[in-house]
């Protein structure tokens, strides 16, 4: 029997699989479908200090191999999740991230200072979100806007942190770097791509926004490279994302150097495709005569 | 995977198709069907047209790439299903009025089935599909073609309740239409959909008590409740 | 009829198609399949001062909706292209492009000056090219890197000059803006975007340089936000690529402002698809009553 | 859009798929292939396996997702191909030997209709497949399957030419066999392509001559010139 137990940082996963934020709600839906804690983790729907309603219109729009979304998000707000949805989410035998976004530096301190005495085991700060204050560029794109961010959340919190990043970053190692520097616990990648659809017969963006984020299968060799780049650059661990469908996609990560890998578009294609990833990975160290995913990690 | 029975055209670019399989489901319930592995990536939200001990029945339009896909299923092929999602009409009591437009005529099916006594409004573009199934299970069965609209031959205020589902403009109007009589209105919405579990809210459409799923809270809702142009 | 001529710049295209670089080689091999004067222009296959063989290895493989490609620009140099391509080039009805990459400033000066007094319209300065001086960075990541080539090729050349943008770049808007300030006559953008594949049984990247250039249908709502970007914020025309791979996809880059449009990787799909494309837009123009793309170019 | 007039499983994973049309090619050449429209991205290469007045004939290995969709089309379903490409066998005279290994089989087929007096090796890995249908046209026919492999039985001396197609092991070994003999050896490349037209530069080879295309210089090369492991 191959072991899929990783060690990210200090915290033990029972595999690497952790389901992507915003593509598993809270896991509750999911749970109805299989016993959800057969999964290493689930990063939560994203959580910003105040309640939000999302975006207006059109919120997702499928391209080759790919989805975009326009979500904007919708979520409880952090008091909404302690009080409606972490009843089900904390008893759940598996790592428990909780997945914090922002508007402006405050919400992120905020947001954070009521999740440390939560049973959660883990924050995700989302960094992509619009900077209210910088005319809405989001925080991870420029290293010494995020490095204040991360500096700030990591004063607040002893709960282990870990920063996703945005593959729209200017640079993405300095990026990782960045967080790192500032204490971080591991980073996590890729957040969507900024894209666009238009809808050439309204002569309209399909988005009210105009941008939306694209994630799955497409964008899986970009986001594998950028896994690689910031693997090989960083000593801090990493969760590597960005299209992850089958096992095959998840090892590749693991080879780039992930400790963790998460999967979110590929939910909306089967919504067992975890377990079958899991098991995939397992089937593969057996064939291969690995013991512990040690081995194969970061060896290229 | 489970295997095509039947997947036949019945008109107005509509097709039908039989799956086998022991299969759970209410009426206004939906699955969300693949004909194919990985491409295009979502799978397609299809309403449940009939049930029985050994078989699921679905009734599609051919719009784009997925439903043209499946309609090229042939039979003893399989396809995916996932479901049943959703929250489906109430089973309501009294005199109601099923008022199916186009495409929407699809899970009102199941709903005859369930309720007893019912009268149908069935709207299409040129040619009326399926009429003879459906009379046998309702009263009374009006079908309007052309440039006739159902909401043209339904006198509302005849029921207590009428549970619709076809385009937005229409049910919006028959929203319009029960408001200040006692007759109560279910529409079924549609919305596009990644996830159909109510876990990514791609759907979210807006109601009188916020924002609700289409997936998981509807894609059934009390009339009233909609905030249409939301 | 629809008037599909396009004005880039001073330069007149019958229509707004461009067979984009390292895709149709000198045109040859398609102008056996059909007569490529049909098209608005052709780029060709990247020039370097010297001729080149490329890389060893694997030079292609497949991904969701798109491909990876380690080339190498494998290229007759300039004086090659001059002495054996360019006869059958240059008496080609349609805009020729000599497309030129580069190893360090001097060879993309060296080569821009043999290509000045020839037969040709148009050149496509690709600043992808990595920047042998500064450790194999592309020309085209850093605004200020680029600016130099960008001024010291303009500086040699009277021939119209598009420099073509790479999406790997930290600021794609600042680079175009860069562009226009140095007196570019266009930009076109993307070239392909920086990925990698792993071969988890040989544990290996499947490329001997490990990154690859990933291009098709999977970039494409990432390369219509840059363009979109880009024309928003330049008075220079814009040729826009990416994934065009239907008569809609043209015209979602040309809304977004686009003057032409290449296309690439689609010839692989269909080698007749730059046919199907341009009488796609033509018959979308026909139905919606639109006499000059100036229309509908850039309208959102 | 072509119409598919057979596609059966010949053994050995592969299928002989025989397509209706006037279509031209030479032996060797190949073309390129989807039963699909844009997913996955690449057509497939494949040789020519026969041709006739109204049809062409394709041998081919189950190996990815191609080849498997290809595998799943039915009688009268279509498919899309373009070609002939690239450059074939030459139309040798004299004593010829076809050595074809697992799926190389494939193009041999068209060289023996061509070549007068060949005979024929071909290597299996269990099973021989189509073994009467080179015996129709092959003076001899020498099947090697499992541990025994096609190097092992042929003589090389015995023929002015080897024609030759199968893994580049086998090949590179054949080239090596006919070193400092007056044999002489073309063999068949196998690349990844993307264009097929020698516009791409993906499917480069190295030979004595510098770099060539496999998909239009090639896939067949007098074996002396090409530089395996290159
Ligand atoms: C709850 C629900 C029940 C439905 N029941 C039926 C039914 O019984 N019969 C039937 O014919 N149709 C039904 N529809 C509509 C059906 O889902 C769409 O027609 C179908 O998804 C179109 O897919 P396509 O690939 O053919 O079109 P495309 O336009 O190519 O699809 C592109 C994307 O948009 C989505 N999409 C496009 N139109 C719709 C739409 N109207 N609703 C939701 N998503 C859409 C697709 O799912 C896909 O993700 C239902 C929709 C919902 C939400
Ligand atoms: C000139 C030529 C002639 C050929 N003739 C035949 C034939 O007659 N019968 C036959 O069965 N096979 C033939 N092949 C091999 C055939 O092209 C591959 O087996 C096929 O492309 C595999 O596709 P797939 O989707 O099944 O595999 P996948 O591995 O899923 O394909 C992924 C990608 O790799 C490419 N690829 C994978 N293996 C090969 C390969 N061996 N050669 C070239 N590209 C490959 C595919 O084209 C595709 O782009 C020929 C190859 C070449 C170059
Ligand atoms: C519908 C949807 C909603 C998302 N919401 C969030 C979010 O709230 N917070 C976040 O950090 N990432 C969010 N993401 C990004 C995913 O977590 C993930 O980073 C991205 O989708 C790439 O992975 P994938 O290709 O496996 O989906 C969302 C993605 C999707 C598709
Ligand atoms: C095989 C291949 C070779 C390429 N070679 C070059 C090149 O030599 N010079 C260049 O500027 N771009 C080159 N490109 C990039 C394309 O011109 C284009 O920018 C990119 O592929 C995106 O467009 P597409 O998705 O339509 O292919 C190449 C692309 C491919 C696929
Ligand atoms: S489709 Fe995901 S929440 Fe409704
Ligand atoms: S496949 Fe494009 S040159 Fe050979």
């Amino acid at each position: 029997m191959a072991n899929l137990n990783v060690k990210f940082g200090n915290i033990d996963f029972k595999n690497p699989l952790v389901m992507a934020s915003g593509t598993f709600g809270f896991g509750k839906e999911y749970n109805e479908i299989y016993d959800i804690q057969k999964l290493g983790g689930v990063s939560s729907k994203g959580l910003t200090l105040n309640a939000r309603p999302g975006n207006n219109g059109m919120r997702v729009c499928e391209t080759p191999s790919g989805m975009m979304n326009s979500v904007g998000l919708e979520n409880p707000g952090v008091q909404g999740f302690i009080e409606n949805e972490l009843q089900f989410f904390k008893d759940l035998d598996l790592v428990r991230i909780a997945n914090v976004g922002g508007g402006t530096l405050d919400d992120y301190i905020q947001g954070v200072k009521l999740l440390n005495n939560q049973p959660i085991d883990m924050i995700e700060l989302n960094i992509s979100c619009p900077n209210v204050k910088a005319g809405g560029m989001a925080f991870g794109i420029k290293n010494e806007v995020a490095r204040e961010v991360v500096r700030e959340v990591r004063a607040v919190t002893d709960l282990p942190l870990v920063i996703k990043l945005s593959p729209n970053a200017e640079d993405i190692i300095g990026m990782a770097q960045v967080c790192e520097e500032e204490g971080a616990d591991g980073v996590s990648l890729v957040n969507t791509f900024k894209a666009m659809a238009i809808d050439i017969n309204k002569r309209k963006p399909v988005f009210e926004n105009v941008y939306a984020g694209l994630s799955g299968p497409a964008i899986k060799p970009i986001a594998l490279r950028m896994v690689h780049e910031v693997c090989k650059n960083v000593n801090i661990p990493v969760m590597g994302m960005g299209g992850i469908t089958t096992a095959n996609d998840a090892i590749e990560f693991i080879m780039a150097g992930s400790t963790c890998i998460q999967v979110g578009t590929a939910n909306f294609i089967n919504p067992k495709i975890g377990l079958e990833i899991i098991d995939g990975i397992e089937a593969f160290m057996i064939r291969e005569g690995i013991k512990s995913l040690d081995e194969i990690r970061g060896i290229l | 995977m489970y295997k095509v029975l039947e997947n036949r055209y019945v008109g107005e670019d509509m097709y039908l198709m039989k799956v086998e399989g022991k299969f759970e489901g209410e009426m206004g319930q939906f699955y969300m069907l693949r004909a194919w592995d990985m491409f295009p990536l979502l799978s397609r939200p299809i309403s449940i047209h009939d049930i029985d001990e050994n078989s699921i029945t679905f009734l599609y339009k051919v719009f784009g790439e997925g439903t043209q896909i499946l309609s090229r299923v042939k039979e003893n092929e399989t396809i995916k299903l996932e479901g049943p999602y959703g929250n489906g009409y109430e089973k309501v009591e009294g005199k109601v009025a099923l008022v199916g437009g186009g495409i929407g005529v699809a899970p009102l099916y199941l709903v005859a089935k369930n309720i007893e006594n019912c009268d149908a409004y069935l709207g299409f573009r040129n040619e009326a599909i399926l009429e003879d199934e459906y009379k046998a299970l309702c009263n009374e069965v009006h079908i309007a073609t052309g440039n006739t609209f159902v909401t043209d031959i339904l006198d509302v205020e005849k029921y207590d309740y009428i549970l619709t589902c076809g385009p937005t403009p229409m049910m919006e109007k028959l929203v319009k239409m029960v408001e200040g009589t006692n007759t109560k209105i279910m529409v079924s919405l549609e919305n596009h959909m990644a996830c159909g579990v109510g876990a990514c809210l791609v759907c979210t459409c807006k109601t009188a008590f916020g924002n609700k799923k289409t997936c998981k809270d509807g894609p059934v809702f009390w009339g009233e409740d909609v905030i249409f142009n939301g």
